[in-house]
């Protein structure tokens, strides 16, 4: 294909040309253009489908707020739905294709719903498909749905890579045009740490699609070399392709730097984006402004454009549209593209300005007074037809129409902490009001100051205020010289018709929709909007809005500021959502914690699971063995039997001292601690202030003013955190010190008859564990295997006699080996989560899933704990009747009737012969398991008065599962009920 | 948001961990004749304001600070940041 | 004018001149038997089931801004009810029957449509959690089905199961469950009420209660002085600000809910889903867009916008569910005003002022329950006595001890 | 002495290194760590205790002192970390008690965290990408606490500056350190 409509100049690099591919099209482009660039050089048009009619569409613009040339960028697993032409930059090999049109651009059998459209008026489908009530999702809804959408994703994994940063700075500057250019020299030459971010690849904002000379040269030079003079500053980090997205609380800014979009594939490593959060100590806004179109009939064909957009095409990317162009413009602004195209050999065959008093020219038509009256061209415009001022109607052939209906300040960021931009008549358009961010200013094309040389002022005046608001010293930037043409503008938003003329574009809204919100009472913007879709595209309304609410304020009456503008909100232009989540996917969405004997029990075989953050052995299998269920009985057995092994290290583990310590902990568990001896292990139950149970496990004394606090594995953080709060905000006069130890210490337990014996072999000469000299709930500091510091408490979670023993973590792998090797004799086995929750089930104790947050002492049947003669946190609280009543739900255990049967958890429990609905509930199932012990299934669960309802059979119900059976209600203490094998 | 700690100096607000009111340093006299009432209005009943607002932190990823900060729910500017420990000693109830 | 297929043919046929106003704009009378202060789902829903059920008349709804503006315009629209306590079940179950049957009673339609809701689990102790609740469902009445991985695969064939770094063991599906087009549904009260005779006033603000002797007589207003019999504040988000006037502080904190929506896209989400190694759901829209949210910003704020590490929160549970939505690009986030209550459930109930009526406490879950609400505020309001469904949503609960706390987190609102 | 064999905390008996573009992340098992907390009432005293350890003034909020053998940086009001070559001070934590007495609580933290040091040109860019820290702020001496990927940790600015220490928790070091190479990989 040759380049037809390719023109001389422009920014593009010529020395390398990319070949590239538009649906089943091969075309041939350059460095530096556009995915839409380059199709418009090659004469292609038609771009896109619109979303609702799937009208043809091409582009509109030539930047981020492009509505209608979006197209699927890539294929396979790289597939970007929705991608806009205008942005996408030019690469060797880049493959798009149409989306929204079946079966192909040219020919889409939906825009049958443009010969419909009668029928597809604004809000229709809140006044129809409801007859009748079993349609809509039978038979309405998937039809629509159908219809959904635009383009559609790969469905599969995104093989790229994401990254997050993190930026700190004096001045951020959000665009890199004249203003923000002029504000970054006035600023880095001062000194100041600054960051330039601009959406663009080519720095230089309009500069760049300009022929206008600043400093005596071509803009876009000046741009170049001013980028060039920024990037060699040490304190000036110039970063293009990065969009700020979002202004948020005290001065930290989104921004989304596209590292590797202009490549085919990232480079090794690297990431495809990166969102980058800037803390700022200042912001300054410099964002431009966008051309606005003009609504008038059938004015969404494509070849219709915005006037600056075609000047942009011709000027930096060297080619345009079609080579006949007419203009159609309300303001001075649009007689500009028409000398640049002339400049650039494009004819320009008339150029219709809407004001009588328009300005006249020689080099090319112009109507005074006239406007568009319809337009031609299925699939790109043929023709357009002008109602001339004097009546009648000229007939003019052209391939492309600028229209320029003024400019809109991109005020976008100024609205993003609730500030609202206010209307300014002069220029016909909303500008920054005075409720910024607080840090930000804005200056330029932003603030509504339009020429070249007022944008370079206020870029650096602004950086100077800003500089002297930090105590920087700047010197004044000598202004390069440049144009200062002043705003020429007569309001002039639509032309009326009674048929259809675009409003929103790629919605398909029109002013007869605006129309017909206004007559059913949708006024207020907020309706307007939501009731038409007006600016709820992806270009989120920036070409349409302010003509959307200029129809709105012409049929209700009222001025344009008075019917209201709408909130912009984060983020600026639409985001992958992969950046959002930078590293943090797959399995590195969060970080995993690893046991000190992790890599022993995988050389076991051992399968694990997630506990929290944790990976912890859930059971370990032997050759044979496939079933879970085998391994964990086994474990189970062998340890009651002889002995077992268990790596507990996940527990949180506190350290506690201080001469106040024991108050302390008087004060944030329920039951006593006062008068805990040292070397003494003590079970507590810590409350939360409204009197239900936090958490529990052990405090073990190990001086007078030291204690070691376990906490459960889910409940570290929180716990630790509560503690501080007690400790810094409600005893700041306690002498009390924490820090947590949890990853400082490997801790096993060994559990089992043999327990002792096995541990006696790995103990030093001296230290006696008998049970006279280190009874249960002993604790104390050990050595073992010749002088290896050790903790030792003895403790129990499985009801056996057992032992926690505890080195430091870099021991914990070999510590493991040599107590499976002194085990040997006895047959020790490992033991995972598994049987771990066997055994503590048989014994009746609870964890995370009976402290589920709702559950009180009471509940649990420990409600004599929460001690009267002291006050701790929660105890009051747990005071209050409704946690008192006569029925309260009490643990109790729970076998089948029928042994083959489970008790599973979940079920609900009913009492036998009443029927089972929500009002006759008993109490529920919380923890359920097989017994080998027992020889059947065992649970533990909820029941009103359940403490005085043992042996009575119950009614075990889980419609959800199927479960339907009795079982009797028996003490939560399967096993071992007084205890004598912990104190053996 | 940006917590200026009163030690470290300016941090990222996702460091820290969100609590509530800072009445709840004021915890009630668990002796006193009326302490259930007192209790019950010390954890469920707040002045929730929109405009000044004094709030707990917790500094859980930095050095473990409980801090009073007064933020504005309105706009979030924060006017001051104390510790809370400070603040507990001089205003709370304590023992 | 009712709304049909007829119609809607001749209104295309004619160039749509016949439609009407959806709704008045009245000028705010002297005195009403009624007035509801807040204009969004739930208080135009109890002024409806006011007027319609309990027939009573000379009722106002008063907004501050423009109708629906409120939670009910910038939610993630799901409908469910999946509830687990007592408490709460019986409401929920309610309120989504009232939703099957929306779109006839209001001659609207709110595009109800029952796609299914499924919550995911991640490990052994979640899925006992769920069966608990599942079972807690059925026996209020409503549906439940616990679903194996292969079964949520089947409808969401994209999930990630391969590298997940919480395994995904299945889930708890509630297939009555799934959306409804937000917007709508405030509209198609309003019309509806409209139709019945309420006078819908926007741009009215409640500045003050006028209170004697220990009972209502009106309200302060932007607009005036507005007498009233009963007052019901309805105003979740400003609860705080409103009941101020009255004097009475609340067991509820403001905070603020962002939500997300992305680009349109082909549908490949068919339901509602929701990441349970977190706090993520997510739905499609009938116009392709996903929509979804996760987690309170976490800090008091009366200010309807969110900050950047919530977002990241948000897309990280979802790219973590969906690795294939890495390329799909969030198109806009919101933020709303929650009442977060103290145990997370909502309080309908009388107040200590005669004629002063309450409700509020919201949290997160304001739009599911919108017609339930209306129809038992409106009970309340017409008969002092709570609805059958709403006996435990008690103002002086946190003094009993009965809370109804789902999450079990206790009396830290934030964290509901 | 004891006949157990202690492992690195990515679980090799050796220390891991990397290099990627000419920065070497060193994983590093030789710091003995204990922390140190004053009693209330004996602030001053503890002080003059680390002051005299430190031959100088201890650390302020968000410094350390890199003194030999024994370092030390703040972790909160009145808490400081020590640290010291374990070849040396394997009883750091001990050795600290004795000098303190009661005027400190001092816990053994060796075993708590790993240790990577990251040094060459260039670890700015790849802290860019991992922690919310103004690193080029940072100079020599200086030390904070922040987030890696949800990983608390410390990071401390050594001598020569293009040496930074990372203190993260040891449970996670596996973690960790696939995210700082990970960073290493993106921004080099």
């Amino acid at each position: 294909m040759t380049q037809k409509n390719r023109l001389d100049g422009g920014l593009i690099d010529r020395s390398e040309t990319f070949s590239f591919r538009f649906d089943s099209q091969y075309y041939k482009g350059h460095k530096g253009d556009t995915l839409a660039s380059a199709l418009l050089a090659n004469g292609v048009r038609l771009m896109g489908r619109s979303f609702k009619y799937h009208r043809p569409r091409g582009p509109m613009t030539a930047g981020s707020e492009e509505p209608n040339a979006i197209v699927e960028l890539r294929e396979g697993t790289r597939k970007e739905p929705n991608t806009r032409a205008t942005t996408a930059e030019l690469y060797d090999g880049l493959r798009a294709n149409s989306q929204n049109r079946w079966p192909s651009l040219k020919f889409d059998a939906m825009q049958v719903n443009d010969l419909l459209s009668n029928f597809f008026a604004a809000g229709f489908y809140y006044k129809t498909f409801m007859w009748p009530a079993a349609f809509w999702e039978k038979v309405y809804e998937p039809i629509i749905r159908r219809a959904a959408g635009l383009g559609s994703l790969s469905t599969q994994d995104d093989p790229d890579g994401y990254d997050k940063g993190f930026l700190h700075c004096d001045l951020l500057i959000i665009g890199g045009g004249p203003a923000g250019l002029a504000a970054a020299l006035t600023a880095g030459e001062g000194g100041a740490r600054v960051i330039l971010c601009d959406e663009d690849f080519l720095i230089g904002g309009r500069l760049n699609l300009e022929t206008y000379a600043v400093g005596g040269m071509e803009g876009a030079a000046w741009a170049a070399e001013t980028v060039a003079r920024l990037q060699a500053m040490p304190n000036v980090r110039v970063m293009p392709r990065t969009t700020v997205i979002g202004a948020f609380d005290h001065g930290i800014y989104g921004a989304v730097e596209r590292v590797s979009d202009h490549l085919a594939v990232p480079e090794d490593g690297k990431p495809r984006q990166i969102l980058w959060r800037i803390t700022s100590k200042r912001a300054l806004l410099c964002a431009g402004a966008t051309e606005r179109p003009i609504v008038f009939e059938n004015n969404d064909r494509p070849g219709i454009m915005q006037a600056s957009a075609v000047r942009a095409y011709a000027n930096r990317w060297a080619t345009t549209p079609a080579q006949q162009v007419a203009i159609f413009t309300n303001n001075d602004d649009g007689h500009r593209t028409a000398s640049d195209l002339l400049a650039k050999g494009v004819e320009v065959v008339s150029v219709i300005d809407t004001r009588a008093d328009a300005p006249t020219s020689s080099d090319y038509d112009v109507v005074a007074g006239g406007v568009i009256d319809q337009t031609w061209g299925r699939l790109g415009l043929t023709r357009i037809e002008v109602k001339m001022p004097k009546g009648g109607i000229r007939r003019i052939k052209c391939g492309a129409l600028g229209v320029s209906g003024g400019w809109n300040p991109n005020v976008h960021l100024t609205c993003h902490q609730g500030g609202r931009p206010v209307w300014n008549e002069a220029l016909a358009a909303f500008v920054p009001s005075g409720t910024l961010p607080p840090g930000m200013t804005v200056a330029g094309a932003a603030t509504g100051v339009f020429s070249t040389h007022s944008a370079l002022q206020s870029g650096a005046e602004g950086a100077k205020a800003i500089l002297a608001d930090l105590g920087i010293k700047a010197s004044a930037l000598a202004l390069p010289g440049a144009e200062d043409t002043p705003v020429r503008i007569t309001q002039f938003w639509h032309v009326k018709t009674a048929k259809r003329a675009w409003v929103d574009q790629q919605n398909d809204v029109t002013a007869k929709d605006i129309k017909l919100a206004h007559q059913e009472n949708y006024v207020s913007v907020e309706h307007l909007k939501r009731y038409t879709t007006l600016g709820m595209a992806t270009d989120q309304g920036k070409t349409s809005n302010i003509a959307g609410l200029a129809i709105m304020a012409e049929v209700a009456g009222k001025a344009i500021p008075e019917v209201g503008t709408t909130m912009f909100r984060p983020p600026y232009t639409p985001t992958a959502m992969g950046v959002f989540a930078g590293r943090a996917w797959g399995m590195d969405t969060k970080p995993t914690r690893l046991t000190p004997s992790h890599t022993w029990a995988e050389e076991q075989g051992a399968v694990f699971t997630e506990a929290g953050l944790w990976l912890r052995a859930q059971w370990y299998p032997k050759p044979g063995e496939t079933h879970w269920r085998q391994s964990c009985d086994r474990e189970v057995i062998q340890t009651r039997k002889s002995v077992g092994i268990c790596d507990v290290t996940s527990l949180g583990k506190i350290d506690v001292q201080g001469t106040d310590a024991a108050a302390f902990l008087n004060k944030v568990y329920c039951n006593g601690f006062a008068k805990l001896p040292v070397g003494k292990v003590r079970y507590g139950l810590m409350l939360r202030e409204d009197g239900i149970v936090m958490d529990d496990g052990t405090a073990a004394r190990l001086a007078e003013d030291h204690f070691v606090v376990t906490t459960t594995t889910a409940k570290a953080v929180q716990v630790y955190r509560h503690l501080e709060f007690v400790r810094q905000c409600l005893c700041p006069n306690m002498d009390v010190q924490m820090i947590s130890t949890t990853d400082a210490w490997a801790q096993f337990a060994i559990a089992g008859p043999n327990s002792r014996k096995l541990l006696e072999k790995v103990v030093d000469d001296g230290v006696d564990l008998s049970n006279e000299a280190f009874p249960f709930m002993a604790c104390g500091e050990i050595t073992i295997c010749g002088g290896l510091s050790a903790r030792l408490f003895r403790i129990s979670f499985s009801g056996e006699l057992a032992y926690e023993i505890a080195v430091p973590t870099r021991y914990g792998d070999a510590l493991v080996r040599r107590l499976m090797q002194a085990g040997e004799e006895y047959e020790v086995v490992p033991y995972g989560l598994e049987a771990l929750n066997v055994m503590r089930i048989e014994k009746g104790h609870a964890t995370a899933n009976e402290l589920n947050g709702t559950t009180t002492a009471l509940n649990l049947g420990m409600g004599k704990m929460v001690s009267k003669a002291k006050d701790s946190i929660g105890s009051k609280l747990s005071e209050r009747t409704g946690l008192n009543e006569a029925d309260a739900l009490k643990l109790v255990g729970l076998k089948p009737v029928n042994p083959d049967h489970k008790v599973p958890a979940g079920a609900h429990l009913m009492t036998k012969g009443t029927e089972v609905i929500a009002t006759n509930d008993q109490g529920y199932v919380t923890s359920a398991c097989y017994s080998p012990n027992l020889g059947c299934h065992i649970a533990l669960g909820f029941l009103k008065s359940g403490d005085t309802r043992i042996g009575e059979i119950i009614r075990l119900v889980s419609p959800l599962t199927g479960v339907d059976h009795d079982a009797e209600v028996v003490s939560p203490h399967f096993v071992d009920p007084e205890g004598d094998r912990l104190r053996a | 948001m940006i917590i200026n700690h009163p030690l470290l100096g300016p941090r990222d607000s996702s460091e820290f961990v969100y609590l509530g009111d800072a009445s709840l340093l004021n915890r009630p006299d668990w002796q006193a004749d009326d302490a259930l009432e007192q209790f019950i209005d010390y954890g469920h009943t707040r002045d929730n304001p929109a405009g000044l607002h004094r709030e707990l932190w917790y500094h859980e990823q930095g050095d473990r600070s409980w801090l009073v900060v007064t933020r504005n729910t309105v706009t979030h500017e924060i006017t001051s940041v104390e510790l809370a420990r400070d603040v507990a000693r001089t205003e709370g109830r304590f023992e | 004018m009712r709304y049909s297929g007829f119609r809607v043919i001749k209104e295309a046929l004619t160039g749509h001149r016949g439609w009407g106003p959806a709704w008045r704009d009245p000028e705010p009378k002297a005195e009403y038997d009624y007035v509801i202060i807040g204009g969004g789902g739930h208080g135009l829903a109890t002024a409806y089931y006011l007027a319609k059920e309990y027939k009573q008349s000379r009722i106002a709804v008063l907004e501050k801004g423009w109708i629906g503006g409120g939670n009910v315009g910038r939610n993630t629209t799901i409908v469910r009810s999946n509830y687990l306590l007592d408490g709460n079940e019986p409401f929920y179950e309610f309120s989504l029957k009232l939703w099957e049957g929306l779109e006839q009673e209001l001659n609207y339609n709110a595009m109800m449509s029952q796609r299914g809701i499924i919550n995911l689990m991640h490990s052994d102790a979640q899925r006992d959690a769920y069966i608990r609740r599942g079972n807690a469902m059925i026996l209020n009445g409503a549906d439940a089905q616990l679903l194996d991985q292969k079964q949520v695969l089947e409808k969401y064939p994209f999930l990630n199961v391969k590298n997940a770094r919480f395994p995904v063991m299945g889930g708890l599906l509630q297939a009555r469950a799934g959306t409804a087009r937000h917007d709508a549904v405030a509209w198609g009260y309003a019309r509806a009420a409209d139709q019945c005779g309420v006078d819908i006033i926007q741009n009215c603000e409640v500045t003050g209660f006028k209170i004697e002797g220990g009972k209502i007589r009106g309200v302060e207003t932007s607009r005036g002085f507005i007498g009233a019999k009963k007052v019901g504040s309805c105003v979740a988000g400003s609860s705080s600000k409103v009941m101020a006037f009255a004097g009475m502080r609340l067991p509820i904190e403001s905070h603020v809910l962002q939500a997300f929506v992305s680009e349109g896209l082909k549908p490949v989400l068919p339901g509602v889903i929701t990441f349970g190694a977190g706090h993520f759901y997510c739905s499609q829209s009938d116009k392709g867009g996903l929509v979804f949210g996760g987690n309170i910003d976490g800090y008091n704020t009366y200010a309807s916008r969110g900050n950047l590490p919530m977002v990241e929160d948000v897309m990280e549970e979802a790219i973590a569910m969906f690795p294939m939505l890495g390329r799909a690009r969030l198109l806009r986030s919101w933020g709303g005003i929650m009442d977060m209550s103290m145990d997370g459930t909502p309080i309908i109930d009388k107040t200590h002022i005669d004629g002063l009526y309450f409700n509020g406490g919201w949290c997160y879950g304001g739009f599911k329950a919108t017609p339930a609400s209306g129809m038992v505020y409106a009970h309340l309001l017409a008969t002092d006595a709570p609805h059958d469904t709403a006996t435990a949503f008690k103002l002086d609960r946190f003094h009993t001890g009965h809370m109804i706390d789902e999450k079990g987190v206790g009396n830290q609102p934030n964290l509901h | 002495m004891h006949d157990l064999a202690p492992l690195c905390a990515l679980s090799g008996a050796e220390p891991r290194v990397d290099v990627v573009a000419g920065v070497t992340l060193t994983e590093n098992p030789t710091l003995a760590l204990a922390s140190v907390m004053a009693r209330q009432g004996h602030e001053a005293a503890c002080r003059g205790h680390l002051s005299a350890l430190l031959e100088g003034p201890v650390p302020e909020p968000g410094k350390a002192i890199l003194h030999d053998p024994e370092a030390s940086f703040w972790m909160g009001p009145d808490q400081w970390m020590v640290g010291a070559p374990s070849a040396t001070h394997e009883d750091l934590a001990a050795q600290l008690r004795l000098r303190f007495g009661n005027t400190a609580s001092i816990t053994e933290q060796t075993d708590a965290w790993v240790c990577y040091d990251m040094r060459g040109d260039g670890i700015e860019d790849a802290i860019r990408l991992c922690a919310n820290i103004d690193i080029d702020q940072m100079q020599t001496g200086d030390a904070q606490r922040t987030v890696i990927h949800y990983m608390g940790v410390y990071v401390l600015r050594r001598d020569p500056a293009t040496w930074l220490r990372i203190l993260g928790p040891r449970s996670s070091a596996k973690s960790l350190h696939h995210a700082l190479v990970t960073a290493m990989r993106a921004a080099l």
